[in-house]
């Protein structure tokens, strides 16, 4: 566990949940899943195009804003990554506030492009660090956008797989609930279970979290460090390990 | 093609807002006019409906807390790295703030509408979600081209079409067109608009539309209505190539503006004493 | 961020487009792809439909007379200057041919729609025009959002998606960007499509996208699935400022293509005869 | 009759018509309403846009095709100038065809921006040189734009005016018919009754056009000829006489 930062070990992690893609975009203030991404890319047998929203280099799009979620309603996007300030265990997300949506505590900035995104991007994969009660909840108090809708919503997309700081979950589509796939090193199941506010599926083995391999930590130490400088600059700083120090 | 009075002064470029007025502005870093900001919280204008295009940062931020805002629709209000807008969070858990709740592309789409004259615009997503609760003046309809015996629920926004859009850009000539560039949706919201209101860096010699290079990226005097020369007029937020965000700046703002006092020993320092902020 | 197969000849970039294909082009000089058009009526394709943006000239008279389009919607053939559409009008005339009647407008909404994967837009006017009897795909709605208990009847056009755009442009850079510069309808064309057939003048030495000036007016690679160099690729077509329309020419081709025999002999020597068209 | 041209007379005629404008806008091929537009410009009293398209000099929009109506949509556009291969006497135009229209004879090139700017531009002038019963029908065999609507159509604008070859006539609202305004010189009622296929008012005694002034002769003959000379060179070449023969 010393040879790789937190940032490195989700960052394969993500990137492990992609599956096959042509496009990945990745949204403002994202530097994990943006790694991620660029390790999906650098991997990958065939090409994909990786969309970094709020980077110069990796922003192809030269008609506004509207133009990456006219991108996705032209269903071009194949994965996106979302967070929440509240996810439940129907993968409903909230981004707007705890509490009566009229007195809020806390309130959230918004729900950014959310409730457009969610349903139009095949695989979202829901990402947020912090792994608790708080955040990990029965039910959410207002839903930026639901984890599933019923059949006659136009809904190519939605969730694939949750990662936290502590775990990761796939998505269930059919029985609309998690479940836990791995553990990151460091955690266990009864951490999982005490410090996750809604029920999951699991098996009574749960695995650990692969640690990133060699040839995975050395694509992000190199072109995901490079790629991603100019963005976030102190990420790669305190995260991405430099090559001095990754031997 | 242009009845501009060019390049005012920021008190002669904001005379036109009005209490009550709506404005639509642009998302955090893409052409936010701070120094017009500032300029407007010294008017004293307040009740103005702040539009994000589509979300919003400091600026409006500085006008929750400074009382000059009483209305957003944005889809977010973040600071990105330096988190939340704190004015914003306080005004909105206090219920002191009329939030129209959104989603990004439906800011984009409404303001498409409204550059058009429709009185809407369809968008896929949304149905289900708690946004429609909270806008009941968007409609849900059956999508009238669904194969018959289907029932494909899609939401109608209308339109948006604010008084003014106040933004910063790189250029603007003589004749009052604004070089945007690659900052596109700063066009939708000035033809949205109709009467854009534009700070610029610095003055671009010749004729932006007659260049068929800088013509692309150029807004045309049309539909801008004044003109002011600001150079760093983004500060603390960075624009373009030009400059970064001022991060310390910015730390700095967040930990002032936790609490009231904080904010406005800031608002005495930046913005109010003419001399500190300009 | 492409995977075009850079810079083919025509043949080979004309490729992908098989019978009844359909295809958005751009208005007349305003980047129409001729020699490419020349090239598809050699590859001897048939039953296309040709989405004129919005309205088409030479290029789909030509592929008219040619037997290569079946369908066309455009809101308007015709040469400008030079007249009607010889070809067209003969064949709309025989009833040879179907048209979906249409306004420029119309097509600009529906191709939007098309960009962003909507079903649908609404459009102002149309309303009690024959046009309405002509299009049994589009619908009149009541606007949802007039006042309560009035009756506002718009028009709402289902969108358009091609399967190509295929259009002449300034420059191309080695990633598969396009500079298409103010004639931004083809961008929308282009993402309507999804896959952009291009010609170009000329190379581009350097990143279209990483240069701030140029990008405003680039079509992105995303788009992007074929490219060909074809010097005076619009000929006898005027192309923005670097050729103008070939009047003679043009004269003598409305001449010569008001009967059949002088079309054929037209394509004789102009088309099918690649040493003379080229 | 011997001092101005057929083309300096009828843009005469149309800048008459055009009223108080912020903004004309001239379609594709018109030079005659070029010059009326660039003529009214000229001796307003306030500023006024003048939009033509197909030229690159005044054609100030950078958003695409669309722009143009989108700004008429808005309301932004005062003034425009349509034609007809048919016209009648509600002034509904046919720019498709005319006879059966899946057997037309002949065919028109189509409708361009006619059904939705005669809906959105508030005064719109029809032109058509030419004045016969070909063109001027009883009744229109296709309705690319109708001449009026019903109250709940949403329609800002409409047709003002009709100018051809050889006369003026005003449209009027209520009445939806046209009213003959002045016969242009070298014509007379009975050829204007006998060459138009549709009733329209008229007085006793028609008042003959004016004939162009030297004030809007010189207009045209400096500003209209040289902002002019790109787009239509032929039409000034032929149309608005230099000042060495104006003399």
């Amino acid at each position: 566990m010393a040879d790789y930062s937190r940032g490195e070990l989700l960052a394969t992690v993500l990137a492990d949940t992609v599956g096959y893609a042509r496009c990945i975009t990745v949204g403002a203030v994202s530097p994990i899943p943006a790694a991620a991404a660029l390790l999906v890319r650098e991997t990958a047998a065939k090409p994909v195009d990786v969309i970094i929203l709020g980077s110069t280099r990796h922003f192809p799009f030269t008609d506004g804003g509207r133009e990456v979620f006219d991108f996705a309603g032209r269903g071009r996007i194949d994965v996106f990554f979302l967070g929440g300030g509240q996810i439940d265990g129907a993968a409903n997300i909230n981004l707007v506030g705890a509490g009566p949506w009229d007195a809020p505590k806390p309130r959230f900035p918004g729900s950014f492009g959310s409730a457009y995104l969610y349903y139009l991007v095949p695989r979202v994969i829901l990402f947020r660090e912090e792994h608790s009660r708080r955040v990990l909840v029965p039910k959410v108090d207002f839903v930026s956008a639901p984890g599933s809708s019923p059949p006659e919503v136009h809904r190519p997309g939605g969730p694939a797989a949750l990662v936290t700081g502590k775990a990761r979950f796939a998505f269930d589509k059919e029985r609309r609930r998690f479940r836990l796939v791995s553990i990151h090193p460091g955690h266990d199941l009864d951490e999982i279970v005490a410090e996750t506010g809604f029920d999951f599926d699991h098996d009574a083995d749960v695995p650990a979290t692969p640690a990133p391999t060699d040839a995975q930590l050395a694509i992000l130490r190199s072109v995901a460090r490079e790629e991603l400088a100019d963005t976030y600059p102190e990420f790669v700083r305190d995260q991405l390990a430099g090559p001095a120090t990754a031997a | 093609m242009t009845r501009t009075t060019l390049f005012q002064d920021l008190d002669a470029l904001l005379e036109p807002i009005g209490d009550g007025a709506s404005i639509v502005v642009p998302t955090e870093t893409n052409g936010v006019a701070m120094a017009a900001t500032r300029a407007l919280i010294r008017k004293g204008v307040k009740d103005l409906t702040l539009v994000g295009g589509p979300t919003s940062g400091l600026q409006v931020d500085l006008l929750i807390g400074a009382g000059v805002v009483s209305t957003i629709e944005c889809a977010a209000v973040s600071l990105g790295e330096f988190g939340i807008g704190p004015r914003f969070r306080a005004a909105a858990e206090a219920g002191r703030l009329t939030i129209r709740e959104t989603t990004c592309p439906a800011v984009h789409a409404a303001l498409q509408a409204g550059e058009k004259g429709n009185p809407f615009m369809p968008l896929r997503g949304i149905v289900g979600s708690d946004l429609l609760e909270r806008r009941p003046d968007w409609r849900v309809i059956d999508n009238p081209f669904a194969s018959e015996g289907t029932h494909d629920p899609i939401v109608l926004l209308p339109a948006i079409t604010p008084d003014f859009a106040l933004f910063h850009a790189a250029l603007a000539d003589v004749h009052g067109n604004v070089w945007v560039g690659r900052r596109r949706e700063i066009m939708t919201m000035a033809h949205a608009a109709g009467r854009a209101l534009v700070t610029v860096e610095g003055i671009y010699d010749g004729d932006l539309l007659a260049d068929e290079t800088m013509a692309p990226g150029t807004l045309p005097a049309l539909y801008v209505e004044g003109l002011s020369v600001q150079e760093k007029g983004s500060w603390p937020l960075g624009f373009a190539d030009a400059y970064p965000t001022d991060a310390p700046h910015m730390r700095a703002y967040v930990a002032a503006a936790k609490s009231e006092e904080g904010f406005a020993r800031y608002l005495d320092e930046f913005v109010l004493n003419r001399a500190a902020a300009a």
